[in-house]
């Protein structure tokens, strides 16, 4: 019991909670739900942009998609030992996501179906991300609050990124600004759907940010992604996918229609456009290299490292 | 296509389809480390590709940018060696093509970083230091697969023995250019390094016998014009589009 | 796009993409009987195409003809469903997709072939006859593989699992319009032999639940894209040349 | 000996040797050798064109491709029941070819590596098969005969098919002829060399000649392929890459260079440009089809044919 008020102490003092310290089981447990499913989500998002590598339109481009999937991955890497902290391995992380017991963000399960896709999906998702993420950065967790310093410093160099990809076809010709168009309108509610469930209907919201876990409702955060999605949207000329979307200048802010989350609830479920698909490529990825890492665990049994100096 | 063009031209599409084909790892490489390692050597190889073509597009002289020069020229005006457009079937292979590849290119690197035509020098120079991480990285994998598991081995084994002809083609010799390394004297200082691992990673040397050529003369294999459809598509689809 | 140009494109694009996955098996099929059946039912699929396509491109009376709408539209103005699409990785997969989609062209066929659209009802009825065959082809695998060893019962269990959600956009409404025959009626007809089938098979009919769709408005899979930069390469390579 | 008197008779007076028909040793293993490699060649050669059919640039041309590609394997089937007819199976031929001690006809290991290679391909390989099959048509061996009769039917097709692919590039693009060029200059010597060995370097072929398996000296044959491309290819206005081609009014034939006979016997020992890539193309379609022709064994196994009637 006075662990607990140790604990809950730190947490009101803005403290950060560090991997030797005590900590609830619950606490434990929501978060690390929380940074599994943000490391599976980095590196299941690699699919959907690994699709557009081979056939990226310039060199540049496809410098920079690649320099991005590598980011993500790093991002796993990094997220994975983040989890660690918390006394589980990321062979363990691994077999959740492939058994489908631990979940990554629902976006990831629609497809890039055009080159514009590949710009939209880092405009809008890393965007919303950004704004997820630049929130978490105050996170009670000190070794995860760590990580997404680094984390978010990236994701925004992605947004950006993504944003002049659709730049440059705005200015381009019909076919490509028609690309753009059709891929804002398919990107816009999964991303606004990465916030998560409305505090209405979402359980877990409460605690998280209780613990502060997580610092900001799911709804401020989706307004504060739409407020600064509009302004962008008009620089590209692109139209977002929603007649209901004006300036409340009484709000101060945006008003637009949320998005389905009853749509959200079946992606999340599994019922997406491309669920089967992502799980499908992560585990036969998982199950093909598996001769791979055997091998490097047999040479590293019979070599062990040589003493350092 | 003698002269300097055509030199910095075979290695520029040497860098640019290596570099496509191992991009092609990305978010299915064998564990997540490798992920990271294959994108940032991906990422090196199309670097170099980028510099050597917009030279070589320059030393041209018909207004070739790198893009012009990637996604508007047809499978026979291609001038890369056969060995990078070689498809990855099986992770070994890759290890095997990033070893004799890696090391090929750090030898010719080092080499023209002392070239004196300033341009080619430059780009060696920084080639060379990211061709050195490669070649570890491969010598890394290639320990491991040969002296890992019997299946390793035995893939290893498989792949080098696979590739192993394609290498004779790197040695090729180019007529003498001034401010170009010849690759035929290199073989010599690629076949220590390159021996000594395979002992050390307890694989078989292959003979030398079969040696395909004809890259460097735009006669590649059947791969190759696979993967310059999706290389191309898109830019092909949209012509005179910027991106 | 509904009406007779948008109808008759779609059953086109069907055919289109499936003739051209089902090609893909020419000498690598399982046995030399089937590299000629599998030609044998690419080609009849590349017929209808053909034929198909050509009306369509009457219809919509922009001067497109089966080459214009083949190679140069872009992914999102293809109108086949996915299951069409979706790639061959096993054999059992060919399989399931062809009794799946084999079936209903037949239904849909037969029912086209008395269209008071004279161009239609000539198309569908040639067309209906192939697909029969088609479909006893399907069958016959369809039993073989199901009631044949464990690992190929295994494997098309897996492929029937797979395959069947986008089974549902086959029968997705089409508005009314003079001369077709919409789907969506048609799927208890379909229900009874493919169940049988599957029955006979000694396989589990899938649960009905998830049912992916937007092929019909442009929205298709991720393998789609990568199809048509095969499909339409060369043609894209040389704008305006006639063959 | 008196079987030999007979056997040697029927051949004299060009009678047709049938499967129950006594017949020599050497005879039986000529023959099964000849009607091996001509079926193996039926079935490797798909390989150079299927590699195209995917990227055929229009349905018609893509068509007439599956067609020829169909026909070959059909010639496969057939040509297997006629080496079947000699005692042995189909299963043993595949086995002795995926062993690499049957072989198949040299100009397979060569690369395609434009669409103009298909037009090429079928022009000059085809056609050269069709000048040798003519021949063969009046082989002393019934079966193999009588099969010849239908496969150059369709042969001679897919040679005019070949012509008329070239025929379009002629009239095309600067592109689209320089295609046709190269593609002419690469497998011309690939068809001359089809027809083997010259007389002073090929003992089998004596052999064949005197029993009847062959109808007519290799030479010969390669002749009357040069002098029926020659003003085919002046249609096409293609230059044949042979400087000492031309018209010799004494001989009534065209003069023309050899082909390098040398590269000819390195390619059939195994060391053409695809020799390596055919062969395990080939066994890996055989491999990953074990599965399904196990399953269609055990099929067949559980249900019997019904009866007929």
């Amino acid at each position: 019991e006075a662990e607990l008020e140790r604990f809950e102490a730190l947490i009101a003092a803005d403290g950060k909670v560090e991997p030797r310290d005590w900590m609830p089981d619950g606490y434990r447990r929501a978060l690390l739900r929380q940074i599994a499913q943000h490391a599976h989500s980095e590196i299941m998002g690699m699919q959907p942009e690994t699709n557009w590598i081979g056939r990226a339109p310039t060199l540049m481009r496809k410098a920079i998609l690649i320099a991005k999937v590598q980011d993500e991955a790093g991002h796993g890497l990094y997220l994975y030992s983040t989890a660690e902290t918390l006394g589980v391995t990321r062979e363990w992380l691994l077999d959740e996501l492939h058994a489908g017991r631990q979940k990554y963000l629902s976006f990831i399960n629609y497809p890039t179906l055009t080159w514009a896709d590949v710009g939209a999906l880092a405009w809008l998702t890393d965007g919303a991300a950004v704004v997820n993420q630049v929130s978490l950065c105050r996170t009670s967790y000190g070794p995860y609050a760590r990580a997404l310093v680094r984390v978010c410093r990236e994701e925004s160099f992605h947004h950006r990124q993504g944003f002049d990809i659709l730049y440059a076809l705005s200015r381009g010709t019909p076919a490509q600004r028609e690309m753009l168009r059709d891929a804002v309108a398919r990107w816009w509610y999964p991303a606004l759907a990465m916030f998560g469930l409305p505090r209405d209907r979402s359980t877990r919201s409460d605690l998280s940010l209780a613990w502060r876990i997580k610092r900001a409702p799911n709804d401020e955060l989706r307004q504060r992604f739409v407020d600064i999605c509009v302004p962008q949207a008009e620089i590209l000329g692109v139209e977002l996918p929603d007649p209901e979307l004006r300036w409340n200048p009484e709000r101060g802010h945006y008003d637009f229609t949320p998005p389905d989350y009853d749509e959200l609830m079946r992606v999340v479920a599994g019922d997406g456009p491309c669920n089967r698909q992502r799980m499908a490529h992560r585990r036969r990825a998982h199950e093909e290299g598996a001769w791979v890492r055997e091998a490097a665990a047999a040479y590293a049994a019979k070599h062990p490292a040589e003493p350092y100096g | 296509e003698p002269g300097l063009p055509g030199y910095v031209l075979g290695l520029g599409d040497d860098a640019l389809v290596a570099a496509q084909r191992v991009a092609e790892w990305c978010a299915r490489a064998p564990q997540l480390e490798e992920d990271v390692a294959l994108a940032n050597i991906a990422l090196d190889l199309l670097g170099q590709a980028r510099a050597l073509l917009s030279y070589a597009g320059e030393l041209e002289g018909l207004g070739r940018d790198e893009d012009a020069l990637a996604y508007t020229r047809d499978e026979r005006d291609f001038r890369n060696v056969q060995l990078v457009e070689l498809p990855d079937r099986d992770f070994a292979v890759t290890v095997a093509k990033m070893l004799f590849f890696g090391v090929y290119q750090h030898l010719l690197y080092t080499a023209l970083s002392s070239s004196a035509d300033a341009r080619l020098a430059g780009i060696a120079a920084k080639a060379a230091k990211e061709t050195a991480y490669h070649t570890d990285h491969a010598v890394t994998w290639t320990l491991r697969l040969g002296d890992g598991t019997a299946e390793s081995h035995r893939r290893m084994q498989a792949a080098v023995d696979e590739v192993w002809p394609f290498t004779h083609e790197l040695f090729e010799p180019f007529p003498p250019v001034p401010g170009t390394v010849d690759p035929a004297g290199l073989r010599g200082a690629w076949l220590e390094p390159v021996e000594r691992v395979l002992r050390e990673a307890t694989l078989r040397r292959p003979e030398d016998g079969w040696a395909p050529t004809g890259g460097r003369r735009g006669t590649h294999t059947e791969a190759f014009g696979h993967l310059l459809a999706e290389l191309q598509y898109v830019h092909r689809a949209h012509p005179g589009a910027r991106w």
